[in-house]
């Protein structure tokens, strides 16, 4: 999808984003009214049995979300295969699958107060996904602290794998915990005697309406790194001209067609490899204010 | 001549401020080379991207024959760098953090008494720690390490700053003689009557780059400045003049 | 690489045994936590029995906190990080050497506070071999997990916060396992207390692997 | 499916409730965040990249080391 497809100058939505959002919507309301409404009640259950078109499938977004962000790590700490966009890519799942972590915990607490009589407790899966949680808090954290781009991605990613390879060691630690103390809270939807078909396929529509809707809050939060990347190589190209001109007569601040007439500073502006992306043009266009060159933009989604 | 010291539009980072915004310097063997210029000019971001502690993000930049912008790790081991820190731990003593240094950079433990010596850190400042010892002191501690590794480049970041009178001709000296035993030698320095007695060779850095204009702004305290970055050629030192640009 | 781990750790002991913060501060400072657990909880020694050998986790996890912490701050102070980066030195061995003197220090906390938990909590030890190989294998993962949090951290200017924030979720199956391997060996826990070690085992491995091949990249953009 | 047991639906009510505004805030803060941003790029005259749009040039191979 070329950028041409975009309406508004300076929307950050293209056409694709526009549909995958407009089908998320619909999907949402199709699910909510399948879900509340033509879908009965269970007979162990009764109405809360209706959870289980939200729960399980926000459990299954964070998970992709965490998975997602750590083989975006490993493309990225990979020398062959790294680039910026798999750090960004890492993070911004992993930002979303924090916001389906919490949706999870919290709807499940709601369903656990119902079914168990207790807003926590032990279980391995809670316990393990309590743990995810922490871990990628402190994750996301780390993506704050700023400093180098380079040093920032490589650091965040190597944290990313090591969050990611205590999964299996947590799971089995649960595992083995529960099975000493003996604790009979089993996860409940292989306890439904039989499911009905309209809580099959409500189920089925939930996953599917879910990952559209965990698509669309990547695309998003991936946009969103975009612009502040770029705003920060903005910053980056000024500051460097800036920087170059104390040392000559040129005044700080020159604008953009003195980069044209003359030599703003002394020598030619190397290519410069940004924060974020690779600069290779002239020097005089990398100090004035450039259109896209859209052509080499990707196929956008 | 062997080049030691080639860099071409060297461009570095702190976060996002570019202290080194298009660097062009060279420097050959056994070479005293002076950098000069204002406060936060670049002079020191300069010394720490030839050790290899500033990553050069553009243009390029070779010491030792090792390209810096693909493996800066490969030059440390035979660059010594002499920065604003010292890098001792307060709490050993003078000959545990020289003996450490040395050790680490795959030195021998015999270079370390030699070099203690040579720097007056005799008597019972060895087994002192760093932590009791003056500006000065420390200083000192630091450039016996260095002597003590002596390594194939010497970088020194304003290496008179903190010493008397006695100390700064002993450094001096000691520069004079690594240069003698093949050693090259780039340092920065605001003692401007000191460092040009000393330095083969002038350049001047302004705004994180090497501005090849033959009469940048402001007034140059350059004796007799004839081609770009010329600088007077100390006695008795084995020195080339070459331009910058 | 091992030369260098032997240089770096003989390094940080020296260090700590001419400055004492391990023995006058961090010491004490773990027997207080004792303190401070049974006064929170009861004066009912048979709760105090039945959670000391948790307790006793959880304060050698604060310990590990303070000795990281302090590891990486000798190397903040006066460029030393620098030095070291200067110094050419591998950085698996760098890693292993420090995470060889925290697993030292470390060691001699856990003798005082097991020492403190008998005394104050009327613990009793029993299985000294199980407890014994439990402490060795949680203090080398909690060593070398601290030590990769420690460097990952360390050149940043909220490292006193983000340090905790990291290393806790992450070293919470090593108080699991360990607290549920001493609850087995002193019998408080039916089933047997060995396989916790295997957990405890795969955790130092996997951990040990990571520094030794991540961290000289962590120390380089610290 | 007859409903043997009855009721539940303050809970389900909550449930759908909470992810609700859980994820409808994180979504407005998704939006809210992406209008300041692509203010601030036009400000500086910057062309705003599109969702799911590359950055031109951005290294593809291991070119951006």
């Amino acid at each position: 999808m070329t950028p041409s497809s975009r309406q508004r100058p300076g929307a950050t939505s293209s056409r694709a984003t526009r549909i995958l959002g407009a089908l998320t919507l619909a999907g949402l309301a199709v699910l909510a009214f399948l879900g509340l409404y033509v879908s009965p009640p269970d007979g162990l259950q009764g109405e809360t049995v209706r959870l289980i078109y939200v729960h399980p499938a926000s459990a299954t977004m964070a998970y992709l979300g965490f998975g997602v962000c750590a083989v975006a790590s490993i493309a990225f700490l990979w020398p062959r295969t790294r680039s910026y966009r798999w750090d960004r890519l890492a993070g911004a799942s992993a930002e979303v699958g924090v916001a389906f972590c919490v949706v999870t915990i919290v709807s499940g607490s709601i369903w656990g107060r119902y079914s168990w009589g207790v807003w926590w407790t032990w279980d391995p899966r809670l316990t393990l996904t309590a743990l995810l949680l922490a871990v990628f808090v402190g994750y996301l954290a780390l993506r704050r602290t700023g400093g180098d781009p380079l040093g920032r991605a490589k650091r965040s990613a190597i944290t990313a794998l090591c969050c990611f390879v205590v999964v299996p060691v947590d799971h089995e630690a649960t595992s083995w915990w529960v099975g000493l103390h003996q604790n009979d809270t089993l996860f409940r939807i292989g306890k439904s005697p039989l499911i009905h078909g309209w809580q099959l396929a409500t189920m089925l529509l939930s996953f599917v309406v879910f990952t559209l809707l965990f698509a669309w809050m990547v695309l998003h939060r991936l946009a969103i790194e975009s612009m502040e990347s770029r705003l920060e190589d903005e910053g980056y190209v000024w500051a460097i001209a800036e920087r170059r001109s104390e040392s000559g007569p040129a005044p700080a601040g020159a604008t953009a067609s003195s980069a044209s007439s003359g030599p703003l500073v002394a020598g030619p502006l190397p290519p410069v490899a940004t924060s974020q992306r690779m600069v290779q043009e002239a020097p005089g266009s990398l100090l004035a204010p450039r259109p896209l060159p859209r052509e080499r933009g990707e196929a956008g989604l | 001549m062997d080049q030691v010291i080639r860099l071409r539009s060297a461009v570095a980072l702190v976060g996002r401020f570019p202290v080194l915004a298009g660097v062009d310097l060279d420097v050959f063997g056994t070479e005293i080379v002076l950098l000069q210029g204002a406060n936060g000019a670049g002079k020191t971001s300069i010394l720490r991207a030839c050790a290899g502690l500033l990553r050069v993000v553009a243009g390029e930049a070779c010491v030792l024959g090792v390209e810096l912008t693909e493996d800066p790790r490969a030059v440390r081991r035979r660059v010594g760098l002499l920065g604003h820190a010292t890098a001792l731990y307060d709490d050993l003593t003078v000959a545990d953090n020289v003996t450490f240094a040395v050790r680490a950079a795959g030195g021998e433990r015999s270079s370390v008494r030699p070099a203690l010596d040579r720097l007056g850190l005799t008597g019972r400042l060895p087994a002192t720690r760093v932590a009791s010892l003056s500006a000065g002191q420390r200083r000192r501690v630091s450039l016996a390490a260095l002597v003590a590794r002596d390594p194939e480049l010497w970088l020194l970041d304003e290496p008179h700053a903190g010493l008397d009178a006695e100390h700064r001709d002993l450094l001096d000296g000691l520069v004079r003689d690594a240069v003698v035993r093949g050693r090259t030698v780039v340092l920065a320095s605001h003692e401007h009557h000191r460092a040009h007695a000393l330095a083969g060779r002038i350049v001047t850095v302004a705004g994180g780059a090497t501005p090849p204009d033959p009469a940048p702004p402001g007034p140059l305290p350059v004796p007799g400045a004839g081609a770009v970055a010329a600088g007077a050629v100390a006695p008795g030192v084995a020195s080339e003049v070459t331009s910058v640009a | 690489m091992w030369r260098d781990a032997l240089l770096v750790a003989g390094k940080d002991l020296r260090v700590e045994a001419r400055s004492r913060v391990t023995t006058n501060q961090v010491a004490p400072y773990a027997l207080i936590v004792l303190f401070v657990f049974g006064f929170a909880f009861d004066q009912d020694q048979y709760v105090l029995t039945h959670i000391g050998p948790g307790l006793f986790w959880v304060a050698v996890l604060l310990c590990t906190l303070l000795a990281v912490q302090r590891s990486f701050s000798l190397e903040a102070a006066d460029g030393a990080r620098d030095g070291l980066r200067l110094s050419g030195l591998d950085g698996g061995g760098i890693f292993l050497g420090k995470a060889a003197a925290i697993a030292a220090q470390l060691v001699a906390l856990e003798a005082v506070l097991a020492f403190g938990i008998v005394v104050l909590f009327g613990a009793h030890l029993a299985h000294p071999l199980l407890l014994l190989t439990t402490c060795a294998l949680a203090t080398v993962g909690l060593a070398a997990a601290g030590t990769v949090y420690g460097v990952m951290s360390a050149g940043l200017r909220v490292r006193e916060t983000l340090l905790p924030l990291l290393l806790l979720p992450v070293a919470a199956p090593i108080v699991l396992g360990a607290t549920q391997a001493w609850l087995a060996a002193v019998g408080l826990v039916t089933g047997s207390g060995w396989r916790w070690l295997t957990l405890l085992g795969a955790f130092a491995a996997m951990y040990l692997t990571i520094g030794v091949l991540a961290f000289g990249t962590l120390l380089e953009e610290a | 499916m007859s409903a043997s047991v009855t009721g539940g639906w303050d809970y389900v009510a909550g449930g759908y409730g909470a992810t609700t505004v859980l994820l409808g805030g994180y979504v407005a803060s998704l939006l809210r965040r992406r209008r300041v941003l692509a203010r601030r790029l036009r400000v500086s005259g910057t062309p705003v990249p599109a969702a799911g749009e590359a950055l031109p040039a951005d290294g593809a191979g291991g070119d951006d080391r």
